[in-house]
């Protein structure tokens, strides 16, 4: 056991900084909820690609770098601490992809992973439906077998990204006498023939939309994996990377370094102060866990439910940073991009409406107790 | 001693609920700027804490912390903490009161931990502190700064004046009665969100059953039940403790502000967790009190203020009182 | 809504106090939960008693001095604010005594009351068994109908006060055709007819034990109402007066203004000085809400399950101030009664231990909780 | 850069878990003073920090924290961080080292923020520190004072002394040594407590049904899990930069120390909770991993103050730094 980086890590680290240090915008970035936001992070991720570090990970011939999984890791540190603009492409390069490496065909992959490192094409995933939130085994939208392909029928919802995206995926039911887990068929779908609707948020912003399917004729070819295989597809990948790339250490170190400096120059109350540093230090600690994950995961080791426990711990630690700056703003915590006495732009405010998000997503904190309850402690169901 | 509420204030908050269950729905919290102003005006909510000789009710803080808690179960938009509390406080003796009663007086106020005056762009007067001192401010005297934040119906209010006058009372006693009277609107906040997640979980099915059928579920909103129902008598020994110019006057405000501003954040956070995705929509109501708790709990000096404020008044004193 | 004293309360707290000032032992009496320690608590009781202090809300003809709920919240404060000795007595005057009053024949209580205000008769409760810790209702100890009366068998365990009292009672199962919360009555009994095995605690006392009964007989003027009545008897009390005599505010009162005194006295670090005012305030709290709920109660409503929101508050409460305590005082804090450099003689220490056992006994907080849910709020069940 | 175990690293935990599961069960926890000492010796957990020209391994901290991790898991009785890790430091270039490797020399320490010596009576020499400076005590030159306390199985002992040796050693890396190693068994304590408990509560039936069935234990439980599984990785990193002499060292053993200790205290309420009254009692053997939390969550600057050296660490240093 070490923490020594290599010679190769160092300079890659290096090389990282350096050029974000000489390329982050200065100003930030518009929401990318916005059409407008939207193109401004398109055109950083074309930038980003240009240099390979848009998907640093992937293989040459798709755009990255074949870089191993503590590069990722040091590459997200560098990105977040840097203050780079948030990831439009990151439902398809963190959630779809995985999949089309384990699982997609070669052409598939030639098709779509490099347009998507270059974010010419931007996914927006499709998974959740109006009575299938946390259930996601009760999903109804369903897929009409035709000649050369499928129709696609329902309703989606909580699609982050999909008002100005180009492409979509998700899970369609296919055997329509099919309950629960099977019979269901992963799909990718291009947005223009959907029915967008973007639903505002509690900061007024539309970063999700409701999804309405009416027949979208899909091709086979867009099909991932086998018909009906599309519930095991899409869980096989949450156990191995797609734990750890869900949310990497590298965005909360740079939330605990900002909250540091906060606190430092509000001159935190004792108590606070304490929570303050308890949060940095599980960042921290988020972040060595990680690295313990990736060499498991490089030595060809599943991490399997214990992914839920990373998701527990960072959401909550999430929530937690957030709502500690607004306590050290006091009022002005709360006043938005909008006010002139808004401390930086209104971001942390920002930050914590987001944040409140995440013991929602990607299974809701109730759930991925259970996980850990049933599947890492072995607790009867 | 008798710790609860007489008929005569039961009898009052329940004519507020009454006004406000007509007249500010949701839909008039979403959209309105000052629903059920003018029949909360009739049934005298505005001049519960005017002398009876301009036209009030002369009563006490500990009659209106229930009242309070209905606007704050109503999340009832407009600045009427600061009109109704902290007002007749400031103008103790001036010649508007009369005004004030009648509900014919809008005020908002920038006094002491606050650094904004919330709804200042309706106002007809504002009072505003300036080192320590009150000044009533006409509105085309005062310069306003909007500072939007993330309760779009409580919008708050730089104030830079020019001309002034300067009033004659106290900043202390109207700080304490308008910061009471916030806690006591948490704690209304708060009862609404458990109440509105508790039938949200009734009829959410997930997994083939109610959502409120898990474990998990009831447990939280337990937790948020426990919390309210202890933050509550807090706040009303805080109203008691205002009239009576109690010694602990200070010390028993911090606690009621802390204690409710925590409860109602609980409530808040747990509802949003509750409700799931949906919770973080504009599709729901949800948000408006979501938004309201936390805007109201940093008002008047958020959990963390008082916090530290109870630590110095408790542990640096000679010795703790209770009272009584 | 006030908080004035009429000025008969403040005479009566005034004599409470100055009786109390003069009568608690100066040096803590040996532990209850020894023979040497439960006849001076024993005797502690008849000094009480002699001055009509130990029952002071019952009738006058049964030892007590007819005092108001307010009155004896007062006298609750006073007693342990004086820092005076547990209640050898309280499984019999705060279990049993309750539904003696409701329950029982007008020659029960003569025959019983008196004794017990006086502890010439000291009562151990014996609801639980080993088989239904938290599901009460699992019952299976059983009463077999004879001539006169009834034989009882069985087992019981977490009997507290069992290994030196004179008195028992609990439910026992009289229709053995029942199920549940059906076919229990509610016996009395006396224990020297009982086998009974001492079990040994964490700090190596035996504050409990368990009761084996093999046939003991039990005449039928010791059934406190109907038989096969018992669950209904037995939880009435619960939403009346037993919820608030459970564990009055006194007790948490004089822990906090200890722990204020401790931290004080150690120069506490800020943030544990935070949590030591939090404790403070939530028992001044739960004071406040208890007094509403006296007036509730003294009007004649039912406090019904909420008294469950006052269980897991201040058990809760309970297991942070002393925590906190522990905390405060570092390595010291675990030192026991035998060693020189113990704080209080090791108080903090067992009241720790004592108070990790609320969020069990007397319905799980875990169950609590539940009830809170679906009594209180009416979650589904 | 590799934050996993190598296979030496983990073979040898396992051999110290092999030992310690024969020769250690929780009957010789309850009856033994210094069971499975010897045969620990023979697979020289006692020489690990010890240099090899000492006949010691000549291992770094990071070697001996999986072992630890096992030794608290078994709560093996006796003063064995005192021996084997603090020791070796203390006794740096001393010819009683080999003694020390061979598992013949036994060793209390009283050291830092530990006011008492675990264990002293047992011990065949003592090490003290005055004023900053060790030094070294036979047993026939102390008076120990027993200050006997909740973990019956490791007795404390206050220690005076009339003849001593000052041993040229410093203080500071023993003490930062012995801490994580003690953090170490902290987190092995909270994974024996959380396997016991899943363990209890997979089998006891209450409501027909096993309790761990029900999400109120699932999720304590599982948060126990992730407190657990959250704390280790700062023990690891601490010791490493033990091994480093980094900067940045006190900071990184504070920090293991404290996470590691409440990790362990939620474990243990949680398992008392979980296990309902018979947890409580001496019937089960429960009580012997609880009082072992308590007492080592204490030992050498219980969380409390180690917290309070981490919010000045991180808070008051111009700049906090990670390593690497």
């Amino acid at each position: 056991m070490d923490l020594d980086f290599t010679r190769a890590e160092q300079d890659f680290r290096a090389e990282v900084r350096d050029w974000l240090a000489g390329h982050v915008p200065g100003v930030p970035l518009p929401s990318m909820d916005t059409r407008e936001g939207f193109e401004a992070h398109r055109e950083w991720e074309h930038l980003l690609a240009g240099e390979r570090l848009s998907v640093v990970s992937w293989p040459v011939e798709y755009g990255g770098r074949g870089a191993s999984l503590v590069e990722w890791l040091i590459f997200e540190e560098e990105y977040w601490a840097a203050g780079a603009p948030g990831r439009v492409s990151q439902n398809g390069i963190f959630l779809l992809a995985p999949t089309l490496f384990s699982h997609g065909t070669a052409e598939q992959r030639e098709r779509f992973l490099p347009g998507m490192a270059r974010a010419d094409d931007v996914w927006a995933q499709a998974w959740s439906e109006p009575e299938a939130g946390s259930d996601l085994a009760a999903l109804t939208s369903r897929a009409e077998r035709v000649e050369g392909g499928w129709r696609l029928h329902g309703q989606k919802t909580w699609s982050s990204r999909a008002s100005y995206a180009d492409w979509g995926f998700g899970l369609f039911r296919t055997d329509p006498a099919s309950a629960r887990h099977r019979g269901l068929t992963y799909f990718m779908f291009p947005l223009d023939g959907v029915t967008v609707r973007p639903v505002a948020q509690l900061d007024g912003e539309h970063g999700f939309a409701e999804l309405f399917f009416d027949g979208l004729f899909v091709p086979d070819d867009l099909v991932l994996g086998a018909a009906g295989e599309g519930w095991r597809i899409a869980m096989a990948t949450t156990s191995s990377e797609r734990g750890l790339t869900l949310r990497s250490p590298g965005r909360f170190l740079a939330t605990a370094d900002r909250l540091v400096r906060l606190a430092r120059s509000t001159g935190a109350d004792p108590v606070l102060a304490d929570q303050v540093a308890r949060a940095w230090l599980d960042a921290e600690s988020y972040r060595l866990h990680t690295f313990g994950t990736a060499r498991r995961l490089a030595a060809g080791e599943e991490i399997g439910s214990a992914s839920s426990m990373g998701k527990v711990f960072w959401s909550e630690l999430d929530v937690r940073m957030h709502a500690l700056a607004l306590r050290l703003l006091g009022e002005r915590g709360l006043l938005d991009g909008g006010a002139p006495d808004a401390e930086e732009g209104g971001r942390w405010l920002d930050g914590y409406l987001f944040s409140l998000a995440g013991p929602i997503y990607a299974g809701t904190n109730e759930i991925q107790r259970n996980i850990i309850a049933e599947r890492v402690l072995g607790l009867p169901r | 001693m008798n710790f609860a509420f007489t008929d005569d204030q039961l009898a009052l908050a329940a004519a507020v609920r009454q006004v406000l269950a007509a007249h500010c729905p949701a839909e008039a919290v979403r959209n309105g700027r000052t629903p059920a102003w003018s029949q909360l005006a009739e049934i005298g909510l505005f001049g519960l804490l005017v002398p009876q000789e301009h036209d009030g009710l002369g009563l006490g803080l500990v009659d209106a912390v229930l009242p309070f808690e209905e606007t704050g179960r109503a999340a009832l938009p407009g600045p009427v903490a600061e009109t109704a509390v902290a007002a007749p406080l400031l103008l103790a003796g001036d010649p508007a009161l009369g005004k004030l009663a009648a509900g014919s007086l809008r005020v908002s106020v920038r006094i002491g931990d606050q650094g904004y005056a919330p709804d200042a762009d309706l106002a007809d007067l504002l009072i505003v502190e300036r080192e320590g001192v009150p000044y009533a401010v006409r509105p085309e005297a005062a310069r306003l700064t909007p500072q939007p934040g993330v309760d779009r119906r409580r919008p708050l209010f730089g104030v830079e004046f020019r001309d002034a006058a300067r009033l004659r009372t106290g900043i202390a006693p109207a700080v304490r009665a308008v910061t009471v009277a916030v806690a006591a609107q948490l704690v209304g906040a708060a009862r609404h969100l458990l109440d509105t997640t508790v039938g949200y979980a009734r009829t959410r099915r997930q997994f083939g059953a109610p959502i409120g059928s898990f474990q998990a579920v009831k447990h939280q909103l337990a937790e948020v039940a426990i919390a309210v129902e202890f933050a509550a008598p807090l706040v009303y020994a805080a109203a008691l403790a205002v009239d009576r110019h109690l010694p602990t006057v200070d010390r028993d405000v911090s606690a009621a502000k802390a204690a409710a501003g925590e409860a109602a954040e609980l409530a808040a956070r747990t509802a949003l967790q509750v409700h799931g995705a949906i919770g973080y929509t504009g599709e729901l109501d949800l948000g408006l009190w979501l938004a309201r708790v936390w805007s109201l709990s940093a008002a008047y000096g958020d959990p963390g203020l008082h916090r530290s404020r109870l630590r110095t008044a408790i542990l640096d004193t000679p010795e703790v009182r209770r009272w009584p």
